[in-house]
């Protein structure tokens, strides 16, 4: 009865007791429901790195939900799962690890910023929720399950875009678009989990996997789940909800949800890889993900130069960096199919996108933290009121650098390790692609000097003398990214060499994937 | 081709649900097309899982000698209708509270957020 | 312009789902149906319930329900969340 | 929402009850008979409605309670988890109490058989917290909506007075 072999279902059921308990703490005493979130968070993050140890010693982890044992897969008859199970894998507690550390540190930085006037129960319980689907869409090893997850997903976030909705109009209409969006997502998504269990009567991914034809059907359910899930992800072509949710949402929520859009990004790896991969012509495939990236990152910085809302800006920027990812994974499967290719810089391509899903998770988090720094002194997030703000807000200032830095791809910082990965292998792949990729890092740079001097610089200006630092919990949470993005900045190989690596190589070997389920302990 | 039939009928129901969503401008049009495309999407779960001349999969007093309809669609289709309902009450409320702050449900005058 | 965008958008995703209902698989007999057989046999023996499609919901694939029940609670605090009165 | 005629109000009083107690069958038989946790507590859910449309939103508020729901529900939900929870010794979801001979865990006769209520181990525990914290929500969503109706038409008058 040891835990430690129940640990990938109590990172995930921990903070579900937890969210379910906190309406009824939340009678008892206001302030309790901030801490006990903050403390079941943390909880679960130790679980996360224990669970990442073991992972990347020992190898995939399989837990079955309701069998005789976590690790009995295949009932004694069938040659296939019956049963829900967790699969994680180098790449799916990679994604578990940037989603516990990013949650974690938005519940410390709303203890300070969110108003203790009400409300406080049902925001933590939704964050508790928003978190747990997370780690459900990035554990499980079920297509079925996945969909749920999703769902909790998108319920939670529009829940906390319309957090301010009470007495303002914009986060309502912002989270309605959302709600939008993510429920013909999800519905479509379910069409697709429809085709795969009419034409193979399995829920399970890997059991799909292993039988899997890439028939006319299987085309079309590739098809509606790619560009769904990159719908949910932010890239370009359904990218419209993008800004308005990221700008109304209060700043922690806006940083966990770009770590949820990176998971179903993730599920968009899932799918191509895991499911599918040699089975799929990888090389068309590649290049629809590759346009996909480069429309979001040429699309997503050309309109965010010309905004004025700081958060709207940081949105756009979003958009742009998931093209990053999606180019770099991308030009990894476009060479999926010739070995040679792929050893020479295919590996390399995947290594930089998926480096980036970390970085980018982790200097996007700080930029908007400062953002909502700015807004929790100023009230405002309109650059052409703010001016003059170095002055009285020194970490704010100091940490806005450091994520300007990163986000621009400065060497100290870690943004450049993963640009510097993604620019060599796509060179090698294709020039032109590279030439862009650089052209859209100096136009964030650009664009990013532009909000500090507008922001920080400048003379002191009368309305803002009382502003002062912001409270220590939110400088703390600051504090915490900027030293990783310090740290991956200075020792990037020894991330990329046992963190990065094991993630790609298990996106690569189907086969692995499939006969850890399959092949049964 | 004509066995396929009843699947083609949920595919229409899918398809208005989608016209609806892409051409309405009131909000709440929106939700009903929503809601839609959900019960288009359970009708086609269930309809994977039908088998001809079989009995409901429930072993209290069921007539004996027949075989039973897959069961596993219909589970699936209980989880998607609740998920339905969360949807259409989570549609609904926002739609109160955007009539609330901008007086109106008409796509075209609730627009703030630009650019 | 933009009905027409709109209107080819419709037309090639709406051809997408015809063509994927039209090779579906024969509508009255399933081609694969081994995971169901298993659970019409076994669903007394292991879960002891007569109900199998309840055996399944709870059971087989119980987590799938606590998610569901999860999308439920989510939903009640979203507006329990949206319409509180802000107290000034 | 205004309250609706007195004939309407004196058949409600009547037909709630029945409502209510078919609603618990549902959800108790959940694993002999067509039904289970989500369609019961939806069953009950519908007497709710049906009281909170027949007496009006200010007079329904006085006996439909929102923190009693809201208390009614985090319980049913964390009952639904706790007894997942006890399933930890071999996994998460295990159907412990099955043919264990202790509460809900008698034999069943193989095949076609009337149905007995002492079975399927932990399935009827999760139909009663899943109906319990399905009815409880439902009433939740139903009241909200009708508040939230009454707070949004406030404004129209609001802006007909102004």
């Amino acid at each position: 009865m040891n835990l430690l072999n129940h640990t990938p279902i109590l990172i995930l059921a921990l903070p579900l007791l937890a969210a379910f308990l906190i309406p009824i703490i939340g009678k008892i005493n206001k302030k309790a429901t901030g801490i006990f979130a903050t403390l079941v968070l943390g909880l679960s993050l130790i679980l996360t790195i224990i669970l990442a140890v073991k992972i990347l010693s020992v190898g995939p982890q399989i837990y079955v939900f309701g069998a005789k044992s976590p690790l009995l897969t295949l009932p004694s008859s069938l040659k296939f799962p019956i049963r829900i199970m967790f699969q994680v894998d180098a790449m799916g507690i990679f994604m578990g690890l940037i989603t516990a550390l990013v949650s974690f540190l938005g519940a410390i930085y709303s203890l300070a910023f969110i108003d203790k006037k009400d409300g406080l129960d049902s925001y933590y319980s939704l964050l508790l929720l928003l978190t747990v689907s997370m780690f459900g869409m990035e554990f499980t090893g079920d297509l079925f399950n996945f969909f749920v997850f999703l769902e909790i997903a998108s319920m939670a976030s529009v829940s906390l875009i319309c957090y301010r909705g009470t007495d303002l109009g914009e986060p309502v209409e912002a989270g309605f678009k959302y709600m939008v969006v993510s429920s013909i997502a999800a519905l479509m998504v379910l069409f697709a989990i429809g085709i795969f269990y009419g034409e193979y009567d399995v829920l399970n991914i890997a059991a799909i996997a292993s039988v899997i034809k890439y028939s006319q059907l299987d085309k079309i359910a590739l098809g509606i789940l790619v560009s769904v899930l990159a719908m949910k992800a932010g890239a370009v072509p359904m990218h419209m909800w993008t800004p308005d949710a990221y700008s109304e949402a209060p700043a922690p929520i806006t940083m966990i949800l770009v770590a949820a859009s990176q998971a179903s990004l993730y599920a968009i790896f899932r799918v191509v890889f895991s499911l599918y991969n040699i089975t799929l012509n990888t090389l068309a495939v590649g290049w629809i993900i590759i346009i996909f990236g480069l429309l979001s990152m040429f699309i997503g910085v050309t309109m965010a130069i010309i905004q004025k809302d700081i958060k709207r800006l940081m949105a756009y920027h979003a958009i742009s960096q998931t093209g990053y990812m999606l180019l770099g994974v991308g030009v990894g499967l476009a060479v999926l199919a010739n070995p040679t290719a792929l050893q020479r810089y295919g590996i390399t391509a995947m290594e930089g996108g998926i480096f980036h899903i970390m970085n980018h998770a982790m200097y996007k988090g700080l930029l908007f933290l400062t953002a909502g720094a700015l807004f929790f002194r100023t009230g405002t997030r309109d650059l052409n009121k703010m001016g003059g703000l170095a002055h009285y807000m020194k970490y704010t200032t100091i940490f806005f650098i450091i994520g300007a830095a990163a986000i621009a791809g400065l060497p100290p910082f870690n943004g450049f390790a993963s640009k510097l990965l993604i620019y060599e292998s796509v060179y090698k792949f294709n020039p032109l692609l590279s030439i862009i990729a650089m052209v859209v890092s100096i136009l964030t740079l650009a664009s990013f000097v532009k909000v500090f001097h507008s922001a920080f610089l400048g003379p002191k200006l009368p309305q803002f003398i009382e502003v002062k630092e912001v409270p220590r919990s939110m400088v703390f949470a600051m504090a915490v990214l900027s030293f990783i993005i310090i740290f991956f900045g200075l020792f990037p190989d020894l991330i990329v060499k046992n963190l990065v690596h094991p993630a790609v190589m298990s996106l690569i070997e189907q086969f692995k994937y499939t006969s850890t389920v399959l092949g049964g302990m | 081709m004509i066995g396929n039939f009843p699947y083609i009928t949920v595919i229409i129901y899918i398809g208005c649900g989608i016209y609806i969503l892409m051409f309405q401008k009131n909000l709440i049009k929106l939700a009903i097309g929503i809601n839609l495309i959900e019960n288009g999407i359970n009708l086609f779960l269930i309809t994977l899982g039908f088998k001809k001349g079989a009995v409901a999969p429930i072993y209290t007093q069921a007539p004996s000698g027949q075989s039973m309809v897959l069961p596993t669609p219909q589970a699936l289709t209980l989880t998607s209708i609740v998920i339905g309902v969360a949807t259409t009450a989570l549609i609904l409320s926002m739609a109160m509270m955007i009539y609330k702050h901008y007086g109106s449900i008409e796509v075209n005058e609730v627009r703030r957020l630009r650019g | 312009m933009k009905k027409i965008i709109f209107g080819i958008a419709f037309i090639v995703f709406f051809s997408f789902l015809v063509i994927s209902a039209i090779n579906m698989r024969p509508f009255g007999l399933p081609t694969f149906s081994e995971m169901d057989d298993y659970f019409i046999e076994n669903a007394q023996s292991e879960a002891g319930a007569n109900n199998v499609v309840t055996s399944i919901v709870f059971d087989y694939r119980g987590f799938d329900t606590l998610g569901e029940a999860t999308v439920l609670f989510t939903t009640i605090v979203g507006i329990v969340a949206l319409f509180r009165r802000v107290k000034k | 929402m205004k309250e609706m005629s007195r004939i309407v109000k004196i058949v409600t009083n009547f037909i709630y009850g029945f409502i209510i107690i078919f609603g618990f069958y549902i959800i108790a038989h959940g694993h002999l008979t067509p039904g289970g946790g989500f369609q019961g507590g939806a069953v009950v859910a519908s007497a709710f409605a049906l009281l909170l449309i027949s007496y009006g939103q200010m007079k329904a508020k006085k006996f439909l309670n929102i923190n009693i729901f809201s208390l009614l529900e985090s319980c049913g939900l964390t009952m639904f988890i706790v007894v997942a929870f006890l399933g930890l010794g071999t996994t998460f979801f295990y159907n412990f109490l099955a043919n264990s001979g202790s509460w809900f865990g008698n034999m069943v006769i193989p095949g076609i058989n009337p149905g007995d209520m002492n079975t399927a181990g932990v399935l009827p525990l999760m139909n009663i917290a899943v109906g319990l914290e399905v009815f409880a929500g439902l009433g939740i969503i139903v009241l909200l909506m009708a508040d939230g109706a009454e707070y949004t038409k406030k404004k129209e008058n609001a802006e007909n007075d102004r």
